[in-house]
Order: structure tokens, then sequence, then C-alpha cells
């Protein structure tokens, strides 16, 4: 991150008749304050991480043993895909858009976002889309059952009624995401203070830049997906129905169009959040800033190209395999180079280790194991035996929960003194990241086994050679789960109380939220800095 | 927000959600694009030539062993199989075979057959000349019926390929049949008053 | 056209993730958006063809 | 009650043979072991990464420590070091992309084949039909439903056996020809490394030459709705002689099933063998009790069907109910196992219609 020098504003010279925060639920309800909004993002993808989660506990509670305990086989199906789509689409892309909303801002000297009210429609549509889909749990024929890829025909022939709410959740989902991006784009590209050229820009802002425009190109694409799901179910047409002319095949592609490049865009926002940790705790500037921002940038656009590798099993001719499983190869190339940057850029540093810190290694040590075992699925032979098998599922919750998921906490316990103003409980925050980080191995590597071993996907039940590994990625569920109340207790108490945080809060800290004092006023920026 | 960073803000929304809806519509555009990738790489075991094939000659140096399977999908209650499982022929004679079709219900019903074609290599060069999946097949209650199909095999077929299966799924759509009747008949009503 | 040239090899870098500071600056100095778009569009589609062509040439040597 | 009790004795019941298989199967086709050995190749390659990797982050964390008086340097840029780890990971990419394309092209072989077996998959169990001799039946699930509700011990082959399995010759190619009657399915053996999905209205092929007979078992690994994991695939592999004395047997007992269908049966006899075919095929959605699930699947006692006109009865068993999870059985059962369980479900489950249906009265 280029070096930004720039003079303290003191909080005197803000306009002094300027108003705080409204009281009382109007304050929530009709704020257009870029922090605001991005705590209530923040709290609304931490109770749906709570929720999946709870989802997550009953699965790894039915899978503890061979044999049905607890749930029926159709409530499991339900709990897979609603902990799918609720993790997704509830709880990381929100977190990662409450970030950007806090500190994109803040970052590059902006006083809000371009558009304010666009931003408060955005957020709140997100609850009531979730309340649409949750509350299909209660309808009967129970909750969508056909996994969070939702298949067709199992997502449209053979679907519960409920799938009409799916469909709709989906929408406004989308619709949420893509008013979301169009708001970040317009105020990076518009509102940077003067100085602040894209050169300078924090990787943070750089990667959520082309994640918002990876959102735009791929989000309505799912909205065209469910629309045509829409239109089989109710209005006769045959988009995915082979008897009127259409292909169950046809809804794969279009899915995995969008699907892949859905993938980058959880991953990209925290490929920038570790960019910036790393850097602060080793006390040395990124490695290669301009290679990582290139390399995601060629990411926006080579995700467009290899959807396919999803699809190995479903009988694509040889030419489509052997062109997917190089396309797949190749971009695995810009993508995976960055860990390098990462691990220059804590050589011959100075390195302290708190808790961002911890969260930022674990991310990239794990990612990584994500990362090959996404290198072993793109070769296609091989992928005939791994498709669709627990040995999937191992890799992308590793590149999920130690990813996208570690990532969000680092950031939070990185950017939390600045919101709330108190300093962070260093050992809480170690106890939770200790207990996070065994409860995620224990949980997900024995997946690897047990996939390898042949145990396929979404089922409620298995042979008795796949017991004693699931009932350990069980142990390790619960041990995840609950230490995830630890996180909870540390972010209720650092906004409750703790030691004043100074406006640097970390010693290596660098850029313009730096600048502003902690916790950060309700306006800031109202003039834009100097940044020379 | 200055005055010119504003109208700058509106014209960037303005083509960013132009941009949103095109990709809406493109969503919507591969499904065509889909099809044509299909009939050209025969991808999913597809093709949609229909009618005469302009095949060069017989090429009586190989044969190649063509089968016949059928699937009958969800609650088709049909009697539906080949007259002839496999055949072997030289590419580029026309050929012909039947399938028989048995409705062993109480009423009048329709299906329509989907035809697919494996190795999906092969579907391009799978030429069918006159089948009965071209549209639908009616059957009154308790009747049967052979259903003709002539098809003829494409001299430029890779050599490596040396048997292909064409597979035929046998829909029932008399209820969709019924929902098109009705509209036929109230638009042949409204018109005749 | 140098500008061309200049943000073509720019992508290519890019698809590679390889990019040095002085390219960098002289990129954002000079270099227009609508510019790097195009050239990027154009780069990903000849990824895509030069990968098929691969395919084709191995499917060749084999049979 | 009985929930806690059921919970607390699959506890206890530790499963006999505890397996702690890591790897990937090798398989027994010259094919299964190629895949084998590239999925071990990519994985030691991503070891030696990752130690490198890892080794130097480590070494790192350890070494350039604040606490240990390290001092950070300010350099933060240099290509060539860039360029030398991007290349030289790309190049054992393109080097792991030889071998790779290799065995994808084995497997697309288009040679003829000496068996062709039609698959299809259905909600909740395979079908398989040789196209060369007059052979077709289904493949059901016949772990019994106790094992399942834990109400007794897990037999080794849980959720892994079915009643009629796969019977296929060794050291011969044998074609699959993979399609399915409703939704998406996926048939998978791992030992055989083929795996293909079974996708409604469409046909695909795939083959395999197993070179040592034996059971060989798998799953369907394509979410298809309430029963996905309960619908495995068992293959028999057996030498040439034995596979060509199964097929005869298989004519003969076809034989017999046709005379067994104008035999007639006593009212005890039709009961008897009705229970059989209505906990194999009917119990999954009706329940074994016949209670059904209300809002999803009929009860069976006093239904109006089934104490009803007896002919309405055979009709919804033979036909199947369109626009409802009810399937024609037509196909599924033969008409003496159709007699049988309407026999049973008019005068079992709590319902005493009294009456009887002979096999010969089943029109098909």
């Amino acid at each position: 991150m280029a070096t930004v020098d720039v003079d303290l504003p003191h909080v005197k010279d803000e306009d002094p008749h300027h108003h705080g925060p409204a009281k009382g639920l109007g304050r929530w309800l009709y704020t257009t304050n870029h922090k605001d909004i991005g705590s209530m993002y923040l709290i609304f993808s931490l109770s749906m991480f709570m929720i999946g989660g709870i989802m997550a506990l009953i699965i790894r509670a039915e899978l503890f043993q061979p044999g049905l305990q607890l749930v029926e086989p159709n409530f499991f199906n339900q709990m897979t895909t609603m902990h799918g789509l609720i993790m997704v689409f509830g709880a990381v892309m929100p977190a990662f858009v409450g970030l950007a909303n806090w500190m994109i801002p803040m970052q590059i000297g902006a006083p809000d976002m371009a558009l304010p009210r666009m931003n408060n429609w955005s957020f709140w549509i997100l609850p009531f889309a979730f309340l649409i889909l949750l509350s299909s749990l209660f309808m009967p024929g129970g909750a969508p059952n056909f996994g969070w890829t939702f298949y067709a025909p199992l997502s449209t022939t053979y679907a519960p009624e409920s799938v009409t709410f799916f469909i709709f959740g989906v929408h406004i989902m989308g619709a949420s995401s893509i008013m979301g991006a169009i708001n970040i784009i317009a105020t990076i590209l518009n509102m940077r203070a003067p100085g602040m050229t894209l050169m300078k820009m924090p990787l943070f802002v750089w990667t959520w830049l082309i994640t918002a425009f990876l959102l735009i190109a791929v989000m309505p694409v799912l909205a065209g997906v469910v629309t045509m799901m829409l239109m089989d179910i109710h209005f006769g047409t045959s988009f995915f129905n082979a008897a009127g002319g259409g292909d169950p095949v046809l809804f794969q592609h279009v899915f995995w169009f969008f699907g892949h490049p859905e993938v980058y865009i959880m991953i990209l926002p925290a490929f920038g959040i570790i960019s910036e940790i790393i850097p602060t705790f080793a006390r040395k500037r990124l490695f290669g800033y301009s290679s990582m921002v290139y390399a995601v940038a060629s990411i926006a656009l080579l995700s467009f190209v290899v959807w396919a590798h999803h699809m190995f099993t479903v009988g694509m001719p040889l030419v489509g395999e052997v062109f997917f499983m190089f396309a797949t190869m190749l971009i695995a190339v810009p993508t995976g180079v960055k860990v390098f940057n990462w691990v220059a850029t804590m050589f011959r540093g100075s390195m302290t280790f708190e808790t961002p810190m911890l969260f930022a290694i674990a991310f990239v040590v794990l990612f990584t194991i994500g990362g090959f075992s996404g290198l072993m699925l793109a070769i296609a032979p091989a992928d005939f035996q791994y498709h669709d098998t627990y040995f999937v599922v191992a890799h992308f919750h590793y590149v999920l929960v130690p990813g996208a998921i570690f990532s969000i906490m680092a950031a939070t316990y990185y950017w939390l003194p600045k919101w709330t103003g108190h300093q962070l409980n260093e050992t809480m925050g170690k106890l939770h990241f200790w207990l996070s980080f065994v409860g995620v191995n224990v949980t997900f590597f024995p997946m690897h086994f047990v996939g390898l071993a042949g145990m396929p996907r979404r089922i409620p039940d298995y042979a008795l050679q796949f017991a004693d590994f699931n009932s350990m990625a069980s142990v390790g569920a619960f041990i995840f789960g609950f230490s995830q109340l630890v996180f909870i207790y540390n972010v209720i108490q650092n906004v409750r109380a703790g030691e004043k945080a100074t406006a640097q809060v970390w010693d290596g800290a660098q850029g313009l939220e730096w600048t502003i004092p902690s916790p950060a006023p309700y306006h800031t920026f109202s003039k834009p800095p100097k940044v020379d | 927000m200055t005055e010119q960073n504003q109208t700058k803000t509106n014209r960037l929304v303005v083509r960013l959600a132009t941009a949103a809806i095109a990709m809406f519509g493109f969503g919507f555009a591969l499904v065509p694009l889909y099809d044509v990738f299909c009939d050209i790489t025969g991808l999913n075991g597809k093709n949609f030539s229909q009618g005469p094939a302009d095949v060069a000659s017989v090429d009586r140096s190989r044969t190649v062993k063509v089968q016949f399977v059928t699937v009958n999908p969800a609650d088709m209650p049909w009697e539906f199989k080949p007259t002839l499982r496999s055949m072997r022929v030289y590419p580029g004679e026309d050929q012909t075979t039947t399938f028989y079709a048995k409705n062993s219900t109480a009423e009048w019903m329709v299906a329509q057959a989907v035809p697919s074609v494996t190795p999906s290599e092969a579907a391009p060069y799978l030429h069918k000349v006159n089948c009965f999946c071209f549209d639908r097949q009616p059957l009154d209650a308790g009747t049967d019926t052979e259903m003709p199909l002539l098809f003829v095999v494409d001299p430029e077929l890779p050599e490596h390929i040396s048997t292909i299966t064409l597979s035929y799924a046998l829909y029932d759509l008399t209820d969709d049949q019924k929902v098109t009747q009705l509209t036929l008949d109230n638009d042949k009503g409204r018109t005749s008053l | 056209m140098k500008i061309w040239m200049l943000a073509i090899w720019s992508v290519m870098a890019s698809f590679l993730g390889v990019q040095s500071n002085a390219n960098r600056e002289r990129d954002f100095e000079h270099g227009r958006f609508s510019v790097f778009i195009v050239a990027g569009l154009i780069m990903t589609l000849i990824f895509l063809l030069s990968v098929y062509g691969l395919v084709q040439l191995v499917m060749m040597y084999v049979n | 009650m009985s929930k806690a009790f059921t919970l607390a004795l699959s506890l206890l019941s530790t499963p006999a043979l505890a397996d702690w298989q890591l790897n990937m199967n090798e398989g027994v086709t010259a094919l299964s072991r190629e895949i084998f050995d590239l999925h071990m190749l990519i994985f030691w390659i991503c070891v030696v990464i990752g130690v490198a990797v890892f080794g130097v982050m480590f070494y790192s964390i350890f070494k350039f420590r604040k606490s240990k008086g390290a001092v950070a340097e300010h350099w933060h840029e240099n290509t060539t070091v860039e360029v030398f780890w991007t290349v030289i990971p790309s190049i054992i990419l393109i080097a792991m992309a030889v071998p790779a394309t290799a065995t994808l092209m084995d497997m697309y072989d288009t040679s003829e084949a000496d068996v062709d077996i039609q698959i299809t998959g259905y909600q909740w169990k395979w079908r398989y039909q040789y196209l060369d001799e007059d052979i077709d039946f289904f493949s059901n699930l016949s772990t019994p439903r106790e094992e399942i509700v834990n109400e007794s011990a897990k037999n080794p082959n849980y959720l892994l056996e079915v009643d009629n399995a796969l019977v296929i010759p060794a050291n011969k190619k044998v074609r699959f020809l993979v399609t399915a009657n409703d939704v998406i399915h996926s048939w998978w053996v791992p030992h055989f490394a083929v795996k293909k999905d079974a996708i409604p209205g469409f046909i695909n092929e795939a083959w395999v030459k197993v070179e040592e007979p034996g059971v060989y078992r798998g799953q369907c690994t394509e979410l298809c709705g309430k029963d996905h994991g309960f619908m495995p695939v068992v293959v028999e592999v057996k030498s040439e002689a034995d596979y060509a004395q199964w097929v005869a047997d298989q004519k003969a007992m076809k034989l017999a099933m046709a005379n067994e269908a104008s035999k007639k049966f006593s009212m005890d006899e039709l009961i008897a063998k009705g229970e059989g075919v209505y906990q194999a095929a009917c119990a999954g959605c009706h329940q074994p009790n016949g209670q059904g699930i209300p809002g999803a699947f009929p009860a069976i006692t006093g239904s109006a069907i089934a104490t009803g006109a007896i002919d309405a009865h055979v009709d919804i068993i033979v036909n199947g109910k369109t626009g409802t999870a009810m399937q024609a059985f037509k196909e599924q059962l033969s008409a003496a196992d159709i007699a049988a369980v309407v026999t049973y479900q008019r005068n079992a489950l709590g319902n005493t219609v009294g009456d009887m249906v002979q096999p010969s009265a089943i029109q098909k």
C-alpha cells in the first residue's frame, strides 16, 4: 500500500452545528450513514452465520453415527440446502459488503457512499429476502431440499411448493447485491479524496472494485436462471424440461456460468483483507502491490471461462473436458501466486501476532490447502473419482471457512477498535482463534479421507467404513460451532467496554482510516483530507 | 458531493445499471446460444437436423453398429420399445426401423419422443431423415402402433466411432395438448361468431 | 497504437499475475480505462481460442 | 422415550469394522489405477509446493519476530523473483496436463463393447436392462429398515447392499448407457473409477473392463431427493463361464415367472408374499405401518382406494398417478407381486376388506 502521510484533521474544524445520529429505531431504519449501514450488514451477517451454523450442527449431529438418529432424510436435505444458501448469500457476502460499507469511504477519504439512500435500501431488503427464504421451512412440503446449487429437474418439476418463495428470495438478494456493487463502484471511481489516485488505493478497495464488477456481471445471470425456473414451474415453459425441448444440462451451464465467478466474489475481498493485515503486523509494505492488483483484475476476466469444471461427469464431449481442464489449470496460476506475495511480505519483516494476524496466517495456510485440493479437482480424470464426494465438500469448506470466514473475523478484530474506540481483549481473541482453528481442522480435514474413500455428498446416512472420520468431523463441528459464541462475546464486550483505543490502534497500520480518531466519528472526511 | 461529481456519478450509475440489465438478457441469450453450440458439437447427444441429408456416397468399406434404446420417463404408462435392438449399417445408406408403442390405459393420450445420441461426438453425423420424434404421437385408449424412423449415418463419421446409440425418452404431453387444444377451440369459437 | 500495444502487454502480464511498479504507474498515468477493458476482453478471447486450438491440436495428434 | 433409547443404542453399537481408509481406492481396472496414479502425482506436487511455501512462511514467523528484535526491511517489489515463482508452477501444471489428457482420452475410448447395459436411474433405485439379452430388473436397497432406524445392529454392508446386483463378465469391455427416469442421478462405482450422471431425457455412456471377479459397491452421487443416500450400486463381476451361467438362469427364471402368473394362489399365500413386496416397494413412502406421511404420502390404512373397488386399487399400482409421487409399478413388479401386494393391503395394515385378486387377472 503506498505510504500515505497526511496532516491529521483535528476534530474541532468539523462544522460545529453537525448533528450526531438520530435517536431510537428511526436511526437504523432511515440511516444513510455508511457506518450504520455497515454495522447493520455485519450484525445481519453474524445472525445469519449463527442460523446457518445451527443447521450445520443439525447436519453433523445426524452424521455423527451411521443410522438415522435425529432427522428424516427429506428434512436433512432441507438443512443442507438452507445451510448452503444462508452461509453463501446470508453470512459471507453481506459480511464483505458490511466491511466495504464501513471501510471503503474511510480508506479513500470520502465522506460517505456515492448513493446513500440506495445503500440503505440495498441493506433493508436483505432481512426480508431471508425472511421469505426461512419462512419456507414452515410451509407444507418443507423448505427447498434440492441443494444450494438447485439443479433442475429436482428444483423445478420435483420441488416442494416453497420453491417459489426460494426464487423470490434469490431475486431480492440479487437485487441487493447489484445495488451494493453499483454503489461501491460509483464511490471508488468518483469520490476518492484528491491525491488518493487509483495507484495509492489500499488493496481491500481494489479487490472490492473488481468484486463489484464481477457482481454486476453475474448476479443478473443468477436472477435469469431463477426466472427461467419460475417460468418452468408456473408458466408452462420448458427451459430445463426435456419433454418440451429443454435440457437439464442447460441449467447446470447457466448456473455455473454464474457459480464460478461467485466463488471468486466470495474470496477476492478476503484477499484484500489479508493484504491489509499482514503488512500491518509484519511492519513491512505488501510485496508486489502491482502484481496483486493486476492478478486480481485478471481473475475478474478469466473466471468466466472455466465454469464447466463443476460438470466433468455430466457427459461432456472429450473436447469440452480437455478445454476446461486446461483453462482451469492455467487460471490457477494468477490466483495461487498471491500466496507467495503474502509470504514474501512476511519475509524479513518484524512481526507481532495479535489476533487479526493469527487469523490472517491461518487464512494463508488453510486457504492454500483448499487451493491445493482445488488444483487436484482440476485434473479431469481424477475428478471422476472426486466429483460430488466429501473430498469436494472438504475443498470448498477449506476455501470458505478458514478462507472467507477467517478473513471476515480477522477484519473484524482488525477494525473493531476503530469502530468502537475500545482496545481488543487479546487473550479472549486468542482463545477464540485457537478454538476455531482446532475446530475447523478437526471438522473438515477428515472429510478429505471419507471423500477419497468413496462417501458421496448430501447423504443423511452412510456405510460403516466412513463412520470413524464422520464422528470426528461432527465433534470438530460442535467445537467450531460453540467457539463462535466466544466471538460474539468478544464483539459485544469490545462494543461495551475496554481501554481507549488510539487513532493509530496498530503499530504498523498505514492508511487514511488510521488518521481519524477511534471511535470513528459519525461523519468522517466531510472535508476531503489532503493526500500527497 | 460537488455538482460536477454528481452528474459523473449519475452517468456511471446509469451505465452500470444498463450493464446489469444487459447481463440479465445475456442469461436468457445463453439458451439459444446453448442450442447452437449443441448443434455444432453434438453436446449432450443432441442434434436438430430434420429432413433429407445431402450425403455424398455410400461407404461400403466399414459398417457402424446403431443401437436403439427407449426410456419411459416419470409416469409414462405406454409400453414403448424398439422393434429392432440394433442394426449394422453402411455409412451413407438410408435405413428405416420402427418403434412399438402401446397405450394400455383407458383414455386417449398424446406423447412426444425426445432423441439423444451417444457418443455425443457422433451426434452431428446421425441424420434423422424422417422421425416420429418430429411431432407428437397420439394414441387412443388400448391401441398400439409402430412408429417409423428413417435415418442415415454420415460417411464423414470419424473412424474411431464404431457404435452409435440412439435413445428415445417418451414424454406424456396429454395435459399440455389438452390445454393447447382448448385455446385453439376458443380461438375457433371466437372467430366463428 | 502504442497505447493499445502497452495495454495488451499489461493484460498479458496480469494473466500471469506479475507486474512491476514502474509499468503500473505508466499504465495508470497514460492508459485509459476503456482501452484496458477492451484489451482485457480481447485477450480473454485470445486466451480462450488459443486453449481451444491447443486442445484441437492435441486431439489431432492423438488419433 | 423410544427416540432417546434408539439414540443411546446407536451410540453404544460402535461399528464392527472401524476403518480409517485415508486414500482413494486404487480400483480393479487399468483406468482406475491410471487415475489413482494421477491423483498421487498431483498430490505429491502439492505437498512439495506446500512444504516449500509453508517452510519459508514458518521460518519467517519464527525468525523475523519483533519480540526477537527483527527490524523490517523496506523492499516491496522484485519482479524477477515474481516471474520465477510464477513460471515454475505454470511449467509443473503444464507437465501435469500431459498425463491427465492421455488418461482422459483412454476414458473416451469408443471401441466396440462385448456387453451393452442400459442403466436407468429412478427415484431411489436403479434399473438394469441388458440390450443383447432380454434381461431387465430393478436393484433396490435391501438393508432392513430396522438397521436404518437403529433397532438392530448394522451388518458390514450396511446401505451398500441391494436385492438384485448388476452382473457383468470379467475381462470384457462392458458399456453402460446411463440415463434417468425422473431427476438427475449419478452412477458411481469407486473401484471402477466410473462415474456418469444419469440425466432424464438424455443418454450418456461409460465403459469398464474389470480384471478380477468380485463384488464392487458404489452409490448414487447426485442429489436426487429424499432417499438419495439409499440407492446403492452393487456390481457382481463374474468369470465368463459364471456369467454365461447367470444369463441362462435369468432366462429360466423369467419363464418360471411367466407361468407363475397363470397359477392360482390361496388368500394366505398372497398375503404372505404381499407383505414382502410391501416392505420393499411401498414402505419407503407409505411407511411400514401403512400410516403414510400426512401432507406428503397418503395412508393405506382405511384408504378409499385400498378399501374401495379392487380394479381401481390394481390400476393405481399398475399405472401410478400422474403428477404425484405414486409411480407406475407395472415394470417394477411382476403380476404375481402386484396381486400379492393388493391382497395384502386390503387384508392387513388395519384394512379387512376380505377380497383378493389372482395374478392372472392383472392386466399389464
